[in-house]
């Protein structure tokens, strides 16, 4: 007896064994953690592979198949993603060896979390039915309040308490929608809702769970938690709550917004408003951030404004080509945001602060952490050649291609504060007429700049590979062939 | 008037009563229990929209759901309870 | 017309609503938790005039039985470190700001405005509209099982339901993370009657809930409502100080809390030969795989629970009771 | 005719449970609430306990039914004390 394994299956089993493992075995979490972080990437390489090959493939669990049963689905878009979560998740956990090593009890309770938190976001990327996407955001959910208050200070504590708050609002209004498309169509499979016609219970559902959604991705005006929520986590536990964590929710926007009757052109101007109020009330902020962490969560803010900006770049017409800038922009943000997080929480650990205003001061200068914050910075802007620069010039080229003029000034505007607010990061660590003591400028180089740095160059580094980067995504058509 | 229709409005009713409690109360421990209510809504929908006029019998599948649901809950309620009951010892600490 | 129950259901529905609504304007918080219970024991006796006893169980036991008690928990905690034990106040410890009227009301308003379109859209939708009732009906045979519930938990959604074990696990792995550090409120003594009871009961609530574990593969039932019920135990256990939770079970407990979870997706896994997906259990053995899976989820949901309920993992209590590393 | 005393031991019962919650509103302070529910209370549920034993069709389901009376009794009895006691003495902990 021979025991068959699909990839997609290894993608979500080995995160949740590796979980288990961990948790059972404290004292060896970190090494069952990298194992496991090792081997689901390499699943997912197979499971790239398989869709390479063959095309979107499709695996019903427990044999029975939609609408009875729950079926996997991986095409272009879900390898995409699960490679940005594996590949970032794999780097982080190697920089959370370091900073996590003068806290035993917060090592102890990363690994596990952070293998459940895996399973739920691999579990969202292959999933196919509404439910099964409930069940999983709240997985991703508990392990992600538990990642917020890591370090079990009082900031994060109370940021804590209001991420779990709007993380279970969002997850309810998304079961209250669920229960809507219940109603109406009496199955909960993407292929139900694929063809079904419009009426006022799949309307409600519909806006219901897209506002649970945009509650979960901290779509402005929703985004109250996020800022202080992604600040005051220790710094490997903000790498994937920003670069990785919000991207699951998102992604369930991309897949409703395929499967449902979505768009009419009003709603798509809709979320496209959101986004731009996002950009430029995310930028503002960061601008007036006084402290480092606080800048990078609220440039967040702004980012994922950008990304629904992309999507409703070219309106309705144009959605066929536009959620592939929005999936790219996904990917930079993820990978860059990262490495900025990662950064960030180097630069605090060397300097001890991180209030913006007296970073200048410091005569203590983490060359490499700064280094590698001004990369993450330059895919974020979106400089070419960065990946985030193929991105902001995809949604830029269709809009002005549709002739949406509005879309490519918020675009801009949002580029101009995102160059504001990171200068002033920039320039603090340039300067040091305001250094009292000598200055020790290459203090602070670290093996543990390693991955960070691995990981802005890849958000550079990508940039260069986004043309084979965009035919794989489009692999299983994800929104239908482009007129 | 069929028991359908007069749960279905409750259940719409008790979700609306959460929403109100999760964005106004101002209590931490009300507020878990607004968002409670809000599941226990979401739940009478499942469930009234699993009902066949007798002698038909339901349909099973969204009953399974709610249970799901219900357990889903108690655990993000007993999260929640963990974080306020840590935060508020920390904060009667630093008033003390 | 009419059938006299129509006005019990109506009385029913507007009873829940009442105590929806009393539950969240009322000062006290200890009341506010009772006329919870009470409102979800409400919604339970509403569920089974649906026709739904297994969510009615699980409701009763878990939504209302199981939250109540981690709330009272909490507000015996919360009352504790605000030195409020005792007083009738609430406990206060962060003085809330007044909310303008205003505001609250702006609020309301919003949210009335929702609810008012969600109970449009509700009375738009399809009366009784199509559903899983004939699939299933089609696949029963093939389950293993002959409760449709249980079928659909453990066989054709088993997916859903494994990832909800691990939303268990999840919370349980949070709440020991949160609460490091966090010192015990004492536990009130509660006096000889209630020893006795508890004596009374502790076999009983076995009793009752490995009853209702086995009778779910035909009945109401099942390892959720079950586990609910022993986990009760647990909480009898936990409140007579019959069982005080040491440093050293924590292995045990951890091996408990994952018992469920592991059991449930190795099965998965292993079933998957000779043509068959994860999950596809062969007919011939599937009834005993389903007891097999669904008796190690009892045990993992009810210890998880009743851990839920203790809260702060066990650990030795140094240095005043703190270790903040 | 099974039938008829039968609903009236329900009557009956409703009737205890109407009392018991008019003295729960109406009475002064803790202890004669506590009286008057826990003993209304207690033989409503008695009585329409019966009521639906008479009802039930087999031995099995008036054993059952016996069984919910007395874990009910048992239970609201212990409450009543705990709530007595709470009122009386307040929380002691050790």
């Amino acid at each position: 007896m021979s025991v068959e394994l699909s990839p997609m299956i290894l993608a979500i089993f080995l995160p949740l064994f590796g979980a288990i493992a961990a948790f059972i075995a404290p004292r060896a979490a970190w090494s069952i953690g990298l194992a496991t972080l090792a081997a689901t990437t390499g699943a997912v390489i197979w499971l790239a592979r398989d869709v390479w090959a063959k095309g979107a493939v499709m695996l019903p669990l427990g044999g029975w198949g939609a609408p009875l049963g729950i079926d996997l689905r991986a095409d272009g878009l879900s390898v995409a993603m699960l490679a940005l979560t594996s590949a970032v998740g794999f780097l982080v956990s190697i920089a959370a060896l370091d900073s996590l090593k003068d806290a035993a009890r917060q090592r102890q309770y990363f690994w596990p979390l952070w293998l459940l938190l895996l399973t739920g976001m691999n579990g969202v990327y292959l999933s196919t039915d509404l439910f099964n996407l409930y069940v999983m955001i709240e997985v991703i959910a508990l392990a992600a309040v538990g990642l917020t208050v890591l370090n079990g200070t009082r900031d994060a504590l109370r940021a804590g308490l209001e991420y779990m708050y709007a993380s279970i609002l969002g997850a309810l209004l998304f079961l209250m929608g669920v229960g809507f498309v219940y109603l109406h169509l009496g199955r909960l499979d993407f292929a139900g809702l694929a063809g079904a016609e419009v009426s006022g219970s799949l309307i409600a559902a519909m806006a219901l769970m897209f506002v649970g959604l945009a509650l979960k991705i901290a779509l402005f005006p929703l985004h109250f938690w996020l800022p202080a929520a992604h600040a005051n986590a220790t710094a490997p536990a903000s790498a994937l709550l920003s670069g990785l964590v919000v991207k699951a929710a998102l992604y369930i926007v991309l897949r409703l917004a395929q499967y449902m009757p979505f768009p009419s052109e009003t709603l798509l101007t809709l979320v496209g408003l959101m986004g731009a109020g996002a950009v430029i009330w995310g930028g503002i902020q960061a601008l007036r951030a006084e402290r480092l962490k606080l800048l990078v969560a609220w440039s967040t803010v702004a980012q994922i404004g950008l990304i629904f900006v992309a999507f409703a770049r070219a309106g309705e017409m144009g959605l066929t080509e536009s959620w592939k800038a929005a999936a790219l922009l996904i990917l930079a943000h993820g990978v860059a945001k990262a490495a900025m997080f990662l950064a960030a929480g180097r630069i605090k650990d060397e300097i001890g602060h991180d209030v913006i205003r007296d970073l200048d001061r410091a005569p203590i200068r983490p060359t490499l952490a700064q280094f590698t914050f001004a990369l993450a910075a330059i895919s974020l802007i979106g400089l070419p050649p960065s990946l985030g620069f193929i991105g902001k010039w995809s949604l830029m080229e269709g809009a002005m291609a549709a002739g949406y003029w509005h879309w490519v000034a918020v675009t801009m505007a949002g580029t101009l504060l995102s160059v504001a607010y990171f200068s002033r990061v920039l320039t603090a660590f340039l300067r040091f007429d305001r250094v009292r003591a000598p200055v020790g400028e290459h203090q602070g180089w670290a093996l543990a700049d390693a991955a960070p740095l691995t990981l802005a160059l890849a958000a550079i580094g990508l940039g260069l590979m986004a043309a084979p980067l965009l035919s794989f995504i489009e692999i299983g058509y994800p929104f239908g062939v482009a007129q | 008037m069929t028991p359908d229709l007069i749960y279905g409005l409750c259940g719409v009713a008790v979700f609306g009563i959460g929403l109100v409690g999760a964005l106004c109360a101002q209590d931490r421990l009300r507020r878990v229990l607004a968002l409670k209510l809000c599941s226990v809504g979401a739940g009478f929908l499942l469930v009234v929209g699993a009902w066949r006029t007798p002698p038909a019998t339901p349909d099973p599948v969204p009953h399974a759901l709610v249970i799901t649901g219900i357990v889903v809950m108690v655990s993000a309620t007993a999260v929640a309870l963990a974080l306020i009951r840590r935060l508020q010892s920390l904060e009667a600490d630093d008033e003390r | 017309m009419t059938d006299p129950l129509v006005i019990f259901d109506v009385a029913l529905a507007l009873a829940i609503v009442a105590l929806a609504v009393a539950a969240l304007s009322v000062r006290d918080l200890f009341a506010m938790i009772v006329l919870f219970v009470v409102f979800g024991l409400l919604s339970a006796l509403a569920w089974v005039r649906l026709s739904a006893p297994d969510v009615a169980l699980a409701e009763a036991a878990i939504g209302a039985g199981v939250t109540g008690a981690l709330l009272l928990k909490t507000l015996h905690h919360l009352r504790y470190v605000s030195g409020t034990l005792g007083q009738q106040a609430a406990y206060g410890v962060t003085p809330l700001t007044p909310v303008p009227i205003g505001v609250t009301l702006a609020n309301a308003i919003f949210c009335g405005l929702i609810t008012l379109g969600l109970a449009v859209a509700y009375l738009g939708a399809p009366a009784a509209g199509p559903g899983f009732d004939a699939l299933v009906a089609e696949a029963m045979p093939r389950s293993g099982v002959d409760h449709p519930v249980t079928g659909v938990l453990l066989n054709f959604r088993a997916y859903d339901t494994l990832m909800e074990v691990v939303v268990l696990l999840a919370a349980v792995v949070a709440v020991w993370q949160i609460e490091r550090g966090v010192s015990d409120a004492p536990a009130p003594v509660l006096g000889e009657v209630w020893q006795g009871f508890a004596r009374l009961a502790l076999p009983a609530t076995v009793v009752v809930g490995t009853y209702l574990l086995w009778v779910g593969a035909e009945a109401p039932g099942g390892a959720f409502q079950g586990g609910a019920v022993l986990a009760a135990v647990g909480l009898l256990l936990l409140l007579t100080r019959a069982y005080v939770p040491q440093p050293t079970h924590r292995g045990i407990a951890r091996g408990a809390f994952v018992l469920g979870t592991g059991v449930f997706a190795l099965v998965a896994l292993l079933v998957a030969s000779g043509g068959r997906v994860a999950f596809e259990y062969p007919l011939e053995h599937a009834k005993t795989l389903i007891l097999l899976i669904e008796g190690m989820v009892t045990i993992s949901i009810a210890v998880t629970l009743a851990a839920l309920f203790h809260g702060r993992e066990p650990v030795a209590q140094t240095k005043g009771g703190r270790d903040d590393t | 005719m099974l039938e008829i005393a039968a609903a009236a031991f329900i009557a009956l019962g409703t009737l205890f449970f109407v009392a018991g919650t008019v003295g729960l509103l109406r009475f002064p302070d803790i202890f004669c609430r506590l009286h008057a529910l826990t003993k209304a209370d207690g033989l409503g549920l008695a009585l329409i306990a019966v009521g639906v034993a008479l009802l039930a069709g087999t031995a099995g389901a008036v054993f059952r039914i016996a069984l919910v009376w007395f874990f009910v009794a048992v239970a609201s009895a212990t409450c009543g004390h705990l709530i007595a006691r709470y009122a009386r003495h307040g929380v002691r902990h050790d």
